[in-house]
């Protein structure tokens, strides 16, 4: 990296920071959407409510 | 007693009634101008902005790391207030943990980001990949802090407790910052040595224009990461809770197997 | 005399496993109360929860007229809970742990003596680390740290588990005592024979919840008023 | 809420006095490191010289958190946790006790631990006056952040590896102002070991704040 520098005045790092920082949002924010979608299909529809007490299974 | 007088109730309840459409509308908006605003400023901040006269090319990292830093705290600072209200018995509700636990961990990405980039601007300026500058090393501090905050959030446990768990951590984490930022730059200012001032080669024109949109473009992404991250543990919560309700209907049942069990 | 204990649909949870799932129970004040059921079936929960140290997740649960859901600490002072581990220290004597434990919950020290001697802690035994004792002293100090607290609700979780013939008659003797000074008892276990003699009467625990026991008109002396 | 903080320091204390198990494994424990470090540093006396403070306030730091694991590894044995839980101790007095007999122990291990260092390393101890005040206010703060820190690990099964990890992080400062003010007060860098010393009873009250108000959630939950 070091000579990459100085010939080319730096350009070098600074390519690599942007690389280094759209890459890592890009990844993030793809995890965050593949995770919510894998839990989305796995949840049955929003609708339904978890009520605690349950109705009465005839105990 | 509020709404969310329990956990379980409240978080199936909650979980539900948030989403509404316009929520997930405005942060896909944001998203969206946010992503705008980032094409826009990597092509300004490479391409069109001449380079300066002082550092050369370099200063084209001025478009990401400083936003970076500032987004880092925002998220930091948004926690924290989540997390304060949270604790605050009137205004106890765990939607504001899942904002407090959503913001931390987008805070940890831009807290790396800022790192990885400040370092890449200290080699070629002072032929060091590592600066003992206080923002710098602030920074470094808070992300392993706040490794630790998303270390203890994992841990398995109650909604409730998991929660005040983890809002204590965060106002004690948070509170940590000006103290160590302070004391950091205190013992610099005795042997002086390298510091980032961004402001010291004069910002004009185009430049200027293009860090406002970095700040601008990232602090859109930021929030919608927020809400992404937001929406994805609501729905772990609901998840939970979804188990909970089978969980519940097993256990009754081992009332009904040891009835038999008796009468057999 | 407003009830000691009143549990109505109360939940318990330990992370998504519902250690009770819907209990309702209510035991009068000065009333021995003994709790059967197969392991697991919650007794043990159910105790501590009415020593307030279990989050109640949904339901209604009110005990010595504290609120659990407001509060489970204010409770606690009141409450003794003795279970299968004693809350002793190791390293400090027998004497040390029950001195301590009295000071901690505000009680007399004068009542520290006669408690040992009740419960046969004497002599050279009082100043050996408890992590030198036998299980069977260890759940003597646990008896004697309660004696001395006399506390308004007894929570005992096998009391006789461990014991050998003589304690486990100065346990009976010590829930009749309490019953007369006007506490009350609930007391686990799964010597169905002692405890009926003792209990008022008898509630059957199974997943997490009080079943009505459908045999217990056939089991005798259950329910001598 | 005192009356609580003695109660419990001394029981503490009196553990500890029974098992000595500071003395006989944490207060070794930290010489070695001290002579780990000088193996490390090699042996020019110079540079051991000026690095005396940052090495002694590292192994302090060390040796507070064994400390930290050692206070909470009483509460865990035979559910002693829940005892103190049941008995109605007030729970801001129970975060003061905790953190008082963890402090007076560290005070003792640093006292000896600058006697050996100062052995060690070469290092004449001048401006004990600083020393000693930089030690309490550090150690203060230590203890605080420590008991707090441990009893909010103390419910979970990874306490070994998460203490150490929420620990450090949040202490640092305290390393940075204690080091500086030794420093000082060493005459090894330029004054202002005044100004380190407010850094440290800063951070000190904060904790033991914060410690005290937050200590009834925490202890719940554990």
């Amino acid at each position: 990296m070091g000579a990459l520098a100085v010939a080319t005045g730096g350009i070098g790092y600074v390519q690599g920071g942007y690389v280094v920082a759209l890459l890592t949002l890009a990844l993030y924010a793809l995890s965050l959407v593949a995770r919510r979608r894998r839990l989305s299909r796995r949840l049955p529809s929003a609708g339904r409510t978890a009520p605690l007490s349950g109705p009465r299974d005839g105990a | 007693m509020s709404v969310a007088s329990h956990p379980v109730e409240a978080v199936a309840l909650t979980g539900r009634a948030l989403a509404p459409a316009r929520g997930a509308r405005i942060a896909s908006a944001c998203g969206l101008v946010g992503l705008v605003g980032v094409v826009l400023t990597v092509w300004l901040g490479l391409w069109v902005t001449p380079p300066d006269a002082y550092m050369g090319n370099l200063v084209r990292l001025l478009y990401i790391h400083p936003s970076m830093a500032w987004d880092a705290f925002l998220a930091y600072g948004v926690s924290f207030l989540a997390s304060a209200a949270y604790l605050w018995p009137r205004t106890r509700d765990l939607r504001l943990d899942r904002v407090a636990g959503a913001s931390a961990e987008a805070g940890v990405v831009f807290t790396g980001i800022t790192l990885v980039t400040g370092s890449l601007w200290g080699r070629p300026t002072w032929g060091v990949w590592w600066t003992w500058d206080p923002l710098l090393t602030t920074t470094a501090l808070l992300f392993v802090l706040y490794l630790g905050y998303l270390a203890l959030r994992r841990l398995p446990g109650e909604p409730e407790v998991r929660a005040r768990r983890s809002a204590i951590a965060a106002l004690v984490a948070f509170i940590d910052v000006p103290i160590v930022y302070f004391s950091v730059s205190w013992w610099r200012s005795l042997h002086q040595g390298p510091t980032i001032q961004p402001g010291r080669s004069e910002v004009h024109g185009s430049m200027a224009w293009t860090l406002l949109l970095s700040f601008v473009a990232f602090s859109l992404v930021y929030v919608w990461m927020l809400a992404e991250r937001y929406r994805l543990a609501g729905l772990q919560a609901r998840d939970e809770v979804e188990g909970l309700a089978d969980a519940l209907a097993e256990r009754r049942a081992e009332a009904g197997m040891s009835r038999a069990g008796e009468a057999s | 005399m407003p009830p000691a204990v009143v549990f109505i649909e109360a939940v318990v949870l330990a992370g998504r496993f519902p250690l009770l799932s819907g209990l309702s129970l209510e035991v009068a004040t000065g009333e021995v109360v003994h709790l059967r059921g197969a392991n697991g079936a919650g007794k043990t929960s159910l105790l501590r929860a009415c020593a307030g140290l279990l989050p109640i997740a949904s339901g209604r649960a009110e005990v010595l007229g504290h609120d659990l859901l407001v509060d489970r600490v204010s409770l606690r002072r009141a409450v003794g809970l003795l279970g299968h581990a004693g809350f002793h220290y190791e390293e400090l004597s027998v004497r040390d742990n029950l001195r301590f434990a009295l000071r901690a919950s505000r009680a007399p020290l004068e009542r520290a003596g006669p408690a040992l001697e009740r419960l046969g802690l004497t002599g050279r035994l009082l100043d050996t680390p408890v992590g030198a004792c036998s299980a069977g002293q260890r759940r003597r100090l646990a008896l004697a740290v309660l004696v001395a607290r006399a506390p308004r609700l007894w929570l005992l979780d096998e009391p006789h588990a461990g014991l050998d013939a003589e304690a486990r008659a100065t346990v009976d003797a010590l829930v009749a005592e309490a019953r007369v000074g006007g506490a009350t008892v609930l007391l686990a276990s799964h010597e169905l024979e002692r405890a009926a003699a003792i209990a008022d009467r008898s509630v059957e625990i199974a997943g997490g919840r009080v079943v009505p026991a459908a045999t217990d008109s056939a089991e005798v002396g259950c329910d001598v008023a | 809420m005192w009356r609580d903080a003695l109660l419990v320091a001394g029981k503490d204390l009196r553990v500890e006095w029974r098992s000595r198990v500071g003395l006989n494994q944490v207060v070794p424990f930290a010489l070695a490191v001290l002579l780990l470090f000088g193996l490390a540093l090699g042996p020019d006396a110079a540079r051991l010289r000026a690095a005396t403070s940052g090495l002694f306030w590292v192994t302090v730091l060390l040796a507070a958190l064994l400390g930290v694991q050692r206070s909470f590894a009483l509460e865990s044995a035979d559910r002693a946790g829940d005892g103190l839980r049941l008995s109605g101790l007030d729970a801001g007095g129970i975060f003061v006790g905790k953190a008082a007999a963890l402090g007076f122990q560290l005070l003792v291990l640093e006292a000896v631990l600058a006697l050996v260092a100062a052995l060690l390393y070469g290092t004449p101890l001048e401006g004990v006056g600083v020393l000693a005040a930089s030690c309490v206010l550090a150690t203060a703060g230590l203890a605080a952040v420590g008991t707090f820190y441990g009893a909010l690990a103390a419910g979970t099964r990874v306490r070994e590896t998460l203490l150490p990890l929420l620990f450090f992080p949040v202490v640092a400062p305290v390393l940075l102002a204690a080091t500086k003010a030794w420093s000082a007060a060493l005459g090894r860098s330029g004054g202002g070991g005044v100004g380190w010393l407010a850094l440290l009873a800063v951070f000190a009250a904060a904790y033991v704040a914060i410690g005290t108000v937050a200590f009834g959630p925490l202890l719940e939950d554990s």
